[in-house]
C-alpha cells in the first residue's frame, strides 16, 4: 500500500483539552471564526454524559478527497509521497464548493481573503521533519499521526458513531472510542 | 521608464539591498541618507496567512501562570516577532506539548487589546481615560505615597494586593518595591490551598509531594477533588500510565468531571463530605486489620488515638450516610486502597476549599499515612511541593528606608511565598489583612485606613470574593494603582493603570509547585509598546520616589531583568537541580536531583516529633483539633450548592478574554441537573438568573447529569466584554486552616449556596 | 459550514433555470403542427440568451476571487461544477447561435438537448455526499420542475394562443409534480438519517419553504385551474415562489458537519 | 511620540552625542523628520539653539519657517507646509498623545478643511477630545479602532504581522526608520502618515520612476487597503465627536485625493477586526 498519513484519534485517552485547536491556531493564526481543527463533543446518545468525549477532527487527508473532487479550479492536490490534501490558496476562486461538499466540514471559508482553507496536516513541518503542530501538542498522546500503509491496529474503526458514513471518501483518520468508569452515586443523586 | 508591478515592488521590498538601492540614487542626492546595517525580511504573503518557513531563532520561556505544570517553552521568533511557541521536549513534564492556553500565547502578546501605556483614569469606572507618560504616572504615585506618610507617619495607608497572576521569581520585587517603600499594609493568605497547606504541615511538618512522574508505580490511584484532565493537562499521561501498568484509577468528586470520565471508577461524593467517606475507609481498614503497624508504630505518634475516634464515632454506615456514597462501596474501595501497594491519593485543591477543608486534607494524609503509604515512590498523599523554590528572592528581599515606621510588632508570614525568614529586628513589621476578606479588610481597616492600593499580578475584581462589597470597599479607596496586561475588571476601577510586560518580554525563572522542573525565562521579544516588567516598574518609581524626597526608597533605580534573574540563583538552588550556573538551562529546563521520588522515604517528618503527627500539638495551637477528626459542613444557606471551579479555557481571570479562545468557549454557562432545571422550568439554553445573598449572576443554562441534583455550576473567568463574574455569588467565609502557613485562613469558595430561576 | 442564504447562486440557478426552461418549452411547443407562428422567434431567443448570460455574471458574484473565474474550468476531470460552468458556457453559445444562426428545427431541438444536460449537471453539482438528503437525483428533479414551471408560466406572456392550452397543460402537470415531489421530498427524509431528518424538519419548519409551496405551486394550480387560463401576473408569482424555495434549499439542507458527534 | 527619524539610529546617536542637553531635548520633541532630517544636514546646533519650545506642531513649524528659510538648500519644507498641512495635521493628530496637541492638529485641520455641516468641532474641550480619542485609538480597554495595519490586513488581527513588516520594508527603502525600534508597531497610521510627509518631499525634489512606483505600492497595495477599513471602524463606532468623525473624513479625503480614487471599505463579514470575537 501506498503510504498514506492520517490522524488516529484516540477518543479513550482524549481529554478534550483544546491544545490540538488551539496549536493549529498558535501555529497558522487563522482569522478568528476560522478553525482547522475542531474538537467535537459527543452527544450524549453516544457518550451518555454532557461534553466528556471528543473527537478532535480536521482534515481526513481522504483517499477520494471530496474537496479535490469538487474544486473546479483545481485548487487541490494530493501528495503522492504521502497523501496529503493540500489546498493551494492561490489557485482558490473561492467558490466555496469545497466548503459545501465535505461531508466533515474541513475547508472553511476565511472571509478575510475570500478564500477556503483546510488543514494542511502541516506538510511543511512533515517534510522538515517535525510532526503536525496539533499531535505535538496533544498532552495526552490522543492525537497521532499514523502512516496507513503500517497502521496495524485491529481495533481501530474507520467510522465510529458520531462520525459520518463515507465509505466512498475513504478517510484516512481512525478512531479508538471513549470508555466509561464504573459510576458509583449516592442513591438520592441517581 | 515602463512602469514598476505591484509584484516588482513586492520583490524589491523583501530584499534589504535591492530596496536600499531601490531608491539610492535618489536618496543619495536627497536629505534623507540610505541606511547603513541590515535586517531581514521575509516575503510578504499577507494574505496566505502563517505557515511553518523554518530558520526561526529560537528562546526558552516558562509558563509562569498558577498552575500546576508551569511548562516548560520553547518560542521561535523571526524578525524580532513571537511567530509561535511549543512545549520544552527536554522535559518530561511538559513533554513538547503546551494546553489550549499556553497555545494562544501568541495572541496575548500582539492582542490589539493589550494596555499599551500608562493612563490614568478621571474617575473611577468612568472610562475617561487619559495617556501618561512614564515619568508622570511615577511621579503622580510617588507624591501620593509620600503624602500618604507625611499625613500618618507611616505607609500602612498603602496596601498590595498581589497574588498569582505570574510566577516568575523575579515578580516578588513587587513585594520588594513595597518593602523599598517602608513599612506597607499586604493583603496575604491566598484563596488558592492553604487549608491543605496548613493540614499538611500539621501532619507532615511540610508540604512535600511525590514527584508526579512516580505516579506510574501506583497500582491504586485515588484523584480526590481534583480535575487534572482540565487543570493539569500533562500529568494525565502519568496518570494512564499508571492505569496501563494495571492500577485502578478513581475518582472522588461531587462533579462527573473529564477526570473522572477517564478513570476506571467514579464516586460521586456529597460536597465537602470528603472527610466522612475517607474516615468510613480508615475505619473499615482498621477493623479489617489492613493498616501498615509496622510503619504506624515506627514513624507516626497519635494513631491509637485516631484508632480510638474511629471505633467510637465512625462507622462506614455514617460515612455513607453523610457522603452519600453505599457502605458496601466504601468497604471495598477500602479494601482495595490497603491493599495496593503502593496506593496514592491525589488530594485536589478542590476538597479543601471548604470550612472543613484543612480537616478533610488531615484525614486523607491519614488515610494514606496508616496504609503505609506516606514516603512511598508511587504512594504518597499528594498535594503540593515548594521544594524547588528555594531561590534568593533578591528582588524580594528589600530593606525598608532608614527611619521607616510600620506596624509594631511582629506580623505572621505574607503567603505560602514567604521565604524571607527575616524575622530579626521586629521592632515594625508590615500590616497584614486577609487577602480573602480583601473588601472587608479595606473598609474595617483603621490607623491607618488603607488609603492606595496596588495591584499587581491579580484582578482583584474577577477573583476576589463577595464583588460588590469589593466595589464598596473600592470607593474608600483614595488611589488605585494597577499593573495589568489586559483591560480586565479591576483595570475599569483603577485610577492609573500601568502596562506590563509578558514574559516573552522579560527574563525570569520558573518553578512549579506540583513537577520538579526548572526552566529559564528568556526574553525573546522587545518589549511591545511602553510596556515594563514589574522590576522595571519598581526602579522607576524608586528614581521618582528619591527625586522627590532622597532616601525615600532604596530599591535600585536601574534593573536589568536578566541580571535580576541570575540573582535569584544561589548554590543551594544550583546543587538541586546539578547545574553549575543558571547559563545551562539555555539548554534546556532541568529536573531536580531527588534522591527518592517520594518525600519522607527515610520516615522521619518535620513535625516537632520527627514522626507522622495523627494528633498534632502544633494544630490545636493553632486553633483546630489536635487529632484529625470529622469537621461539619457549612450549613447551606440558600436552596441549591454552587460550585465555581476552574474553567479549562482559563486560569482564574487569564486567557478567556482572547478572541482566540473566544472561537472555541464563547460563553459562560451554568450547569443544572436535568431533574433540577424542571423542578424550575429552565430548558436546554435558556436564560438564567442565579441568586443568593450576596448577589446574582445572569447567563445560560446547560441541562446535565454531570452534576449532582443539589448542584449548580459555573466556571470563573472573566469574558472580554461580558459583564459575567460569579464573584458576585460567592462570599468571603473563611476555611477552617490556612493561617500557619499563608498568615490567613483560605476560603469556603466551594461552600457557596444558591438558587436559580429562570431569566 | 455556515448555512448561508447563497442569494448570487439563487439568483443563478433561478434564472439560468428559466431561461432553460424557456427554450424547452420552446421546443416543446413548436414540435408539433401549428396553426399560428411564433412571434418574433429572434427576439424570444436573444431575450433567452440574454437571461442566461445575466444569470452567468450573476453566478461569479458569489466567487471570492471573480477575476480567477476562468480557473473554474480546470477540474473537468471529476468536477461537475467545471462541466456546470462549460455546459452553461456552451448553452450560452448555442442559444446565441439559434437566434443569430436561425431559429431552425435543429438548433432549437440542439438547445434544447444542451439545456437539459445543463440541468443534469447543475443537479450534480448540488448533490454531494455531505448534504444526504440531496444526495441523489432530487437536485436535478428540482431544477427540471422549476425550469419547467417558469419557461411554461412566462411562455404564456408571448407564445401564439393556440399554444396556450398546452402550456396551460404542461404547466399543470409540472406545478402537480412539483407540489408532489416538495411536499414529499420533506416527509421521505423525516425518516432517513439524522442530516436528512434535520433538513425535513428545517423544510417543513420554514416559511421560505411554505412560501414556495403555497405561492410557487399551490395557488398557482389552483388558478389555472379554476381560471383555465394562465393569467399574465402568475408567472411573477411562479418566479417569486422558485425564488423563496431556492432560498430554503440553500439555507435548510442540512450538512453532515453538522452534526458530528451525535448519530449520523 | 517621536515619529521616523531620516538617519540610521547609528548616526543619529553620533549625532546627538555632540549636541548640547537642550538641543537633545529639542531634537527629541520635534515631531517633523523632515524637519531633523533638514537640521543634520544643514547645521543643526544653529538652528536648533533657537528653539526651545518642546512641542513642536504644525502652527509652531510654521513659525519656525522662517528660520528653516534661511538655510538655503531648503528646498522642499515649503511644499510640506503649504500643500501638506493637512497631512501633517493627520500625522500629528494620530501621533497626539495629549489633548492638547489633539486640539491643535484638529484647529488647525478644521481650518484648512471646514466640516461641510459647519459642526462647531471646537466645542469639544481638549480633556473630552482626548478620553474620546483614547477610547476610540489607544485603550487602556479594547478600541473599536486600532490604528495599526495589521489589525485589518492580516488574517489573524494582530499586531506585529506581515503588513507591520511591509511598513517597515518601506521605511527602509525610503532610508527611514522608526525611532521606537519596534516597540510601536511599525505600522502605526501616524508613522505611515509620516512615511506619507517623507515620500512628498522626496518626490517634490525629484523625480524618479522608481520614488513614483514605491508610493503608488504604498498608497494602492497598503494604506488605501486598510486606511477605510479604519474609518469604517471609526464611524461604527458609539460617541465620537464631531471633531474626531471630522478628521476620519479628511483622512478618507487625503487619501482618495492622493489616488485620485474613491477609497471603500470591504469590511469582513465573519468578524471585525479588533472587534469582540
Amino acid at each position: 500500500m501506498k503510504k498514506q498519513l492520517g490522524f488516529y484519534v484516540d477518543a479513550k485517552r482524549c481529554i478534550g483539552c483544546f491544545a490540538c485547536a488551539m496549536a493549529c491556531k498558535n501555529q497558522y493564526h487563522q482569522a478568528s471564526g476560522v478553525v482547522w481543527r475542531e474538537v467535537y463533543p459527543l452527544k450524549e446518545e453516544i457518550y451518555p454524559h454532557h461534553e466528556r468525549a471528543f473527537y478532535s477532527l480536521s482534515c481526513n487527508h481522504c483517499e477520494h478527497a471530496a474537496c479535490m473532487e469538487v474544486c473546479p479550479a483545481s485548487a487541490y492536490t494530493k501528495r503522492e509521497r504521502d497523501g496529503v490534501v493540500v489546498h493551494h490558496q492561490e489557485k482558490c476562486i473561492g467558490c466555496a464548493n469545497c466548503v459545501r461538499s465535505c461531508p466533515y466540514g474541513a475547508p472553511r471559508f476565511n472571509p478575510v481573503t475570500e478564500r477556503a482553507e483546510k488543514c494542511s496536516l502541516c506538510w511543511q513541518r512533515l517534510d522538515a521533519g517535525l510532526e503536525p503542530a496539533c499531535v505535538k501538542s496533544c498532552p495526552t498522546n490522543a492525537l497521532r499521526l499514523i502512516d496507513l500503509a503500517t497502521f496495524n491496529e485491529p481495533n481501530a474503526l474507520q467510522f465510529p458513531p458520531g462520525y459520518p458514513r463515507m465509505p466512498r471518501l475513504n478517510p484516512s483518520t481512525r478512531f479508538r472510542q471513549a470508555e466509561l468508569p464504573k459510576i458509583i452515586k449516592p442513591e438520592d443523586m441517581e | 521608464m515602463s512602469k514598476i508591478t505591484k509584484q516588482e515592488i513586492e520583490r524589491i521590498l523583501e530584499n534589504p539591498v535591492s530596496r536600499r538601492c531601490f531608491l539610492g540614487g535618489l536618496l543619495a542626492t536627497g536629505a534623507l541618507a540610505v541606511l547603513p546595517g541590515c535586517r531581514l525580511l521575509r516575503p510578504g504573503t499577507a494574505d496566505m496567512g502563517q505557515v511553518w518557513e523554518g530558520g526561526y531563532q529560537t528562546f526558552r520561556n516558562a509558563c509562569s501562570r498558577n498552575c500546576y505544570d508551569t511548562c516548560s517553552i520553547v518560542s521561535y521568533v523571526k524578525n524580532g516577532v513571537l511567530k509561535f511557541v511549543e512545549g520544552a521536549p527536554e522535559s518530561s513534564f511538559t513533554a513538547g506539548g503546551l494546553c489550549v492556553k499556553g497555545n494562544s500565547y501568541v495572541r496575548r502578546v500582539y492582542s490589539p487589546d493589550r494596555i499599551k501605556y500608562p493612563m490614568e483614569q478621571q474617575g473611577r469606572g468612568t472610562g475617561k481615560w487619559k495617556r501618561l507618560s512614564w515619568d508622570e504616572a511615577m511621579d503622580k504615585i510617588a507624591r501620593k505615597i509620600l503624602e500618604i506618610k507625611a499625613r500618618d507617619g507611616s505607609l500602612l495607608g498603602l496596601a498590595l494586593s498581589k497574588y498569582s497572576g505570574s510566577f516568575g521569581i523575579t515578580h516578588y520585587g513587587v513585594e520588594g518595591m513595597m518593602s523599598s517603600l517602608g513599612y506597607t499594609t499586604r493583603l496575604v493568605g491566598t484563596p488558592c490551598w492553604p487549608a491543605g497547606m496548613d493540614a499538611q504541615n500539621f501532619d507532615m511538618g511540610n508540604m512535600l509531594c511525590n514527584d508526579p512522574e512516580d505516579l506510574p508505580l501506583a497500582r491504586y490511584v485515588i484523584v480526590w477533588g481534583a480535575n487534572p484532565a482540565w487543570c493539569s493537562v500533562h500529568s494525565m499521561k502519568f496518570l494512564y500510565a499508571a492505569q496501563e501498568a494495571g492500577a485502578k484509577l478513581v475518582v472522588v468528586d461531587p462533579v462527573f468531571t473529564q477526570t473522572a470520565a477517564k478513570a476506571d471508577e467514579y464516586v460521586q461524593v456529597r460536597t465537602g463530605e470528603d472527610g466522612a467517606l475517607a474516615l468510613g475507609m480508615c475505619r473499615h481498614i482498621l477493623d479489617r486489620g489492613l493498616y501498615d503497624k509496622e510503619w504506624v508504630a515506627a514513624h507516626s505518634i497519635g494513631f491509637d488515638e485516631f484508632a480510638a475516634y474511629l471505633r467510637e464515632h465512625v462507622t462506614i454506615e455514617w460515612a455513607a450516610q453523610k457522603s452519600g456514597v453505599p457502605a458496601l462501596h466504601i468497604a471495598a474501595m477500602a479494601e482495595e486502597f490497603a491493599q495496593a501497594r503502593p496506593a496514592t491519593i491525589w488530594v485536589g485543591y478542590g476538597m479543601q476549599r471548604h470550612v472543613n477543608g484543612g480537616a478533610s486534607v488531615r484525614i486523607l494524609d491519614a488515610l494514606v499515612a496508616m496504609t503505609g503509604n506516606v514516603g512511598k515512590p508511587g504512594g504518597g498523599a499528594r498535594y503540593a511541593q515548594m521544594q524547588t523554590w528555594g531561590f534568593t528572592y533578591h528582588a524580594k528581599n528589600q530593606k525598608q528606608p532608614g527611619g521607616s515606621k510600620g506596624w509594631i510588632g511582629a506580623s505572621g508570614p505574607q503567603g505560602e511565598f514567604d521565604f524571607s525568614g527575616v524575622k530579626g529586628d521586629v521592632k515594625y513589621a508590615d500590616r497584614s489583612i486577609n487577602i480573602n476578606k480583601t473588601a472587608q479588610e479595606i473598609l474595617d481597616t483603621k490607623d491607618p485606613q488603607v488609603r492606595m492600593l496596588w495591584v499587581a499580578c491579580k484582578n482583584v475584581l474577577s477573583q476576589d470574593f463577595d464583588r460588590p462589597k469589593m466595589l464598596k470597599a473600592f470607593n474608600k479607596l483614595e488611589m488605585v494603582v494597577v499593573a495589568d496586561q489586559f483591560f480586565n475588571q479591576t483595570v475599569e476601577q483603577a485610577d492609573i493603570v500601568l502596562p506590563v510586560t509578558t514574559f516573552f518580554e522579560e527574563w525570569n525563572v520558573n518553578v512549579s509547585y506540583w513537577h520538579y522542573w526548572l526552566s529559564l525565562n528568556e526574553q525573546a521579544v522587545k518589549p511591545l509598546h511602553e510596556a515594563k516588567s514589574d522590576i522595571e516598574i519598581a526602579a522607576a518609581l524608586s528614581k521618582h520616589m528619591n527625586e522627590l524626597a532622597p532616601g525615600s526608597c532604596t530599591f535600585p533605580t536601574t534593573v536589568d531583568t536578566k541580571d535580576w534573574m541570575a540573582q535569584e540563583f544561589n548554590q543551594k538552588e544550583l546543587d538541586m537541580f546539578g547545574i553549575s550556573s543558571w547559563e545551562e538551562l539555555r539548554k534546556g529546563p532541568v529536573k531536580a536531583k531527588l534522591t527518592s521520588s517520594a518525600p519522607w522515604s527515610d520516615g522521619v517528618f518535620a513535625t516537632p516529633s520527627k514522626k507522622y503527627e495523627f494528633h498534632s500539638d502544633l494544630c490545636a495551637k493553632n486553633g483546630h483539633d489536635a487529632l484529625v477528626m470529622y469537621k461539619e459542613g457549612r450549613p447551606a444557606y440558600d436552596k441549591l450548592r454552587l460550585l465555581t471551579p476552574h474553567s479549562k479555557f482559563a486560569i482564574n481571570s487569564q486567557f478567556q478574554n482572547l478572541d482566540w479562545m473566544a472561537d472555541f468557549n464563547s460563553e459562560p454557562y451554568v450547569y443544572i441537573h436535568p431533574r433540577t432545571a424542571a423542578l424550575r422550568g429552565i430548558g436546554h439554553g435558556d436564560a438564567v438568573r442565579v441568586f443568593n445573598k450576596v448577589g446574582e449572576v445572569r447567563l445560560a443554562a446547560r441541562l446535565t447529569a454531570d452534576v449532582p441534583p443539589d448542584t449548580l455550576l459555573m466556571y470563573e473567568g472573566w469574558f472580554k466584554g461580558l459583564a459575567f463574574n460569579c464573584q458576585n455569588l460567592v462570599d468571603d467565609a473563611p476555611s477552617d486552616m490556612g493561617s500557619f502557613k499563608t498568615g490567613a485562613p483560605g476560603v469556603a469558595i466551594h461552600d457557596q449556596f444558591a438558587d436559580v430561576v429562570r431569566a | 459550514m455556515i448555512p448561508s442564504m447563497e442569494l448570487p447562486l439563487v439568483f443563478f440557478t433561478i434564472l439560468s433555470q428559466l431561461a432553460i426552461g424557456l427554450t424547452l418549452l420552446y421546443a416543446l411547443r413548436t414540435a408539433g403542427p401549428s396553426v399560428e407562428p411564433e412571434a418574433s422567434a429572434k427576439t424570444q431567443w436573444i431575450a433567452f440568451t440574454g437571461i442566461l448570460a445575466f444569470s452567468l455574471i450573476v453566478s461569479l458574484t458569489h466567487l471570492g476571487h471573480p477575476l480567477l473565474a476562468p480557473r473554474a474550468v480546470l477540474n473537468l476531470s471529476t468536477a461537475w461544477l467545471s462541466w456546470e460552468i462549460l455546459t452553461f458556457l456552451l448553452l450560452v453559445a448555442l442559444m446565441a447561435a439559434t437566434a443569430y444562426l436561425g431559429v431552425t428545427r435543429g438548433f432549437v431541438w440542439l438547445t434544447a438537448a444542451a439545456g437539459f444536460i445543463a440541468l443534469f449537471v447543475q443537479g450534480m453539482v448540488y448533490s454531494p455526499s455531505s448534504f444526504p438528503a440531496i444526495h441523489n437525483v432530487l437536485p436535478f428533479a428540482f431544477f427540471l420542475d422549476t425550469a419547467v414551471i417558469l419557461g411554461a408560466g412566462t411562455s404564456a406572456w408571448f407564445a401564439p394562443k393556440d399554444k396556450q392550452p398546452l402550456l396551460r397543460w404542461i404547466l399543470v402537470g409540472a406545478l402537480s409534480a412539483g407540489l408532489l415531489l416538495f411536499l414529499a421530498a420533506p416527509c421521505i427524509w423525516l425518516s432517513g438519517g439524522t442530516a436528512m431528518r434535520l433538513t425535513g424538519l428545517a423544510y417543513l419548519a420554514s416559511p421560505l419553504y411554505w412560501a414556495h409551496i403555497v405561492l410557487g405551486l399551490a395557488v398557482p394550480l389552483a388558478v389555472i385551474v379554476i381560471a383555465r387560463r394562465i393569467p399574465s401576473w402568475l408567472p411573477i408569482l411562479l418566479l417569486a415562489g422558485a425564488l423563496c424555495g431556492r432560498v430554503a434549499f440553500y439555507l435548510d439542507t442540512i450538512h453532515t458537519g453538522v452534526n458530528i458527534g451525535g448519530l449520523q | 511620540m517621536r515619529l521616523l527619524a531620516a538617519v540610521s539610529l547609528d548616526d543619529r546617536e553620533k549625532l546627538m552625542a555632540d549636541m548640547t542637553p537642550q538641543q537633545r531635548e529639542w531634537l527629541h520633541s520635534l515631531e517633523n523628520p523632515v524637519a531633523v532630517g533638514l537640521t543634520q544636514q544643514f547645521g543643526l546646533r544653529q538652528f536648533a539653539a533657537r528653539k526651545t519650545d518642546s512641542m513642536v506642531n504644525c502652527d509652531q513649524l510654521l513659525g519656525a519657517k522662517g528660520n528653516i528659510r534661511k538655510c538655503s538648500e531648503c528646498l522642499y519644507l515649503e511644499r510640506i507646509l503649504g500643500n501638506d498641512l493637512i497631512l501633517i495635521s493627520l500625522r500629528d493628530f494620530f501621533a497626539a498623545r495629549d489633548g492638547r496637541a489633539m486640539a491643535a492638529a484638529c484647529a488647525t485641520l478644521t481650518k484648512a478643511s471646514p466640516p461641510a455641516d459647519g459642526h462647531p468641532t471646537s466645542a469639544d474641550t481638549a480633556d473630552e477630545l482626548e478620553y474620546a480619542f483614547n477610547r476610540l485609538f489607544v485603550g487602556p480597554g479594547p478600541v473599536p479602532a486600532p490604528p495599526y495595519a495589521s489589525v485589518y490586513l492580516d488574517p489573524d488581527h494582530g499586531l506585529m504581522g506581515e503588513s507591520t513588516r511591509i511598513a517597515a520594508a518601506v521605511y527602509d527603502a525610503l532610508g527611514v526608520a522608526s525611532p521606537s525600534n519596534g516597540s510601536l508597531p511599525d505600522d502605526h497610521l501616524a508613522l505611515e502618515l509620516d512615511a506619507a510627509v517623507v515620500f512628498h518631499a522626496l518626490k517634490a525634489r525629484e523625480q524618479s520612476a522608481e520614488l513614483a512606483a514605491l508610493w503608488d505600492y504604498f498608497l494602492r497595495d497598503h494604506l488605501m487597503l486598510w486606511v477605510p477599513l479604519f474609518v469604517a471602524s471609526i464611524k461604527q463606532a458609539p460617541d465620537v465627536p464631531p471633531a474626531i468623525s471630522h478628521v476620519a473624513s479628511l483622512l478618507l479625503a487625503w487619501l482618495s485625493e492622493e489616488s485620485g480614487a474613491e477609497p471603500v471599505a470591504q469590511v469582513p463579514t465573519l468578524s471585525q477586526p479588533g472587534g469582540i470575537a
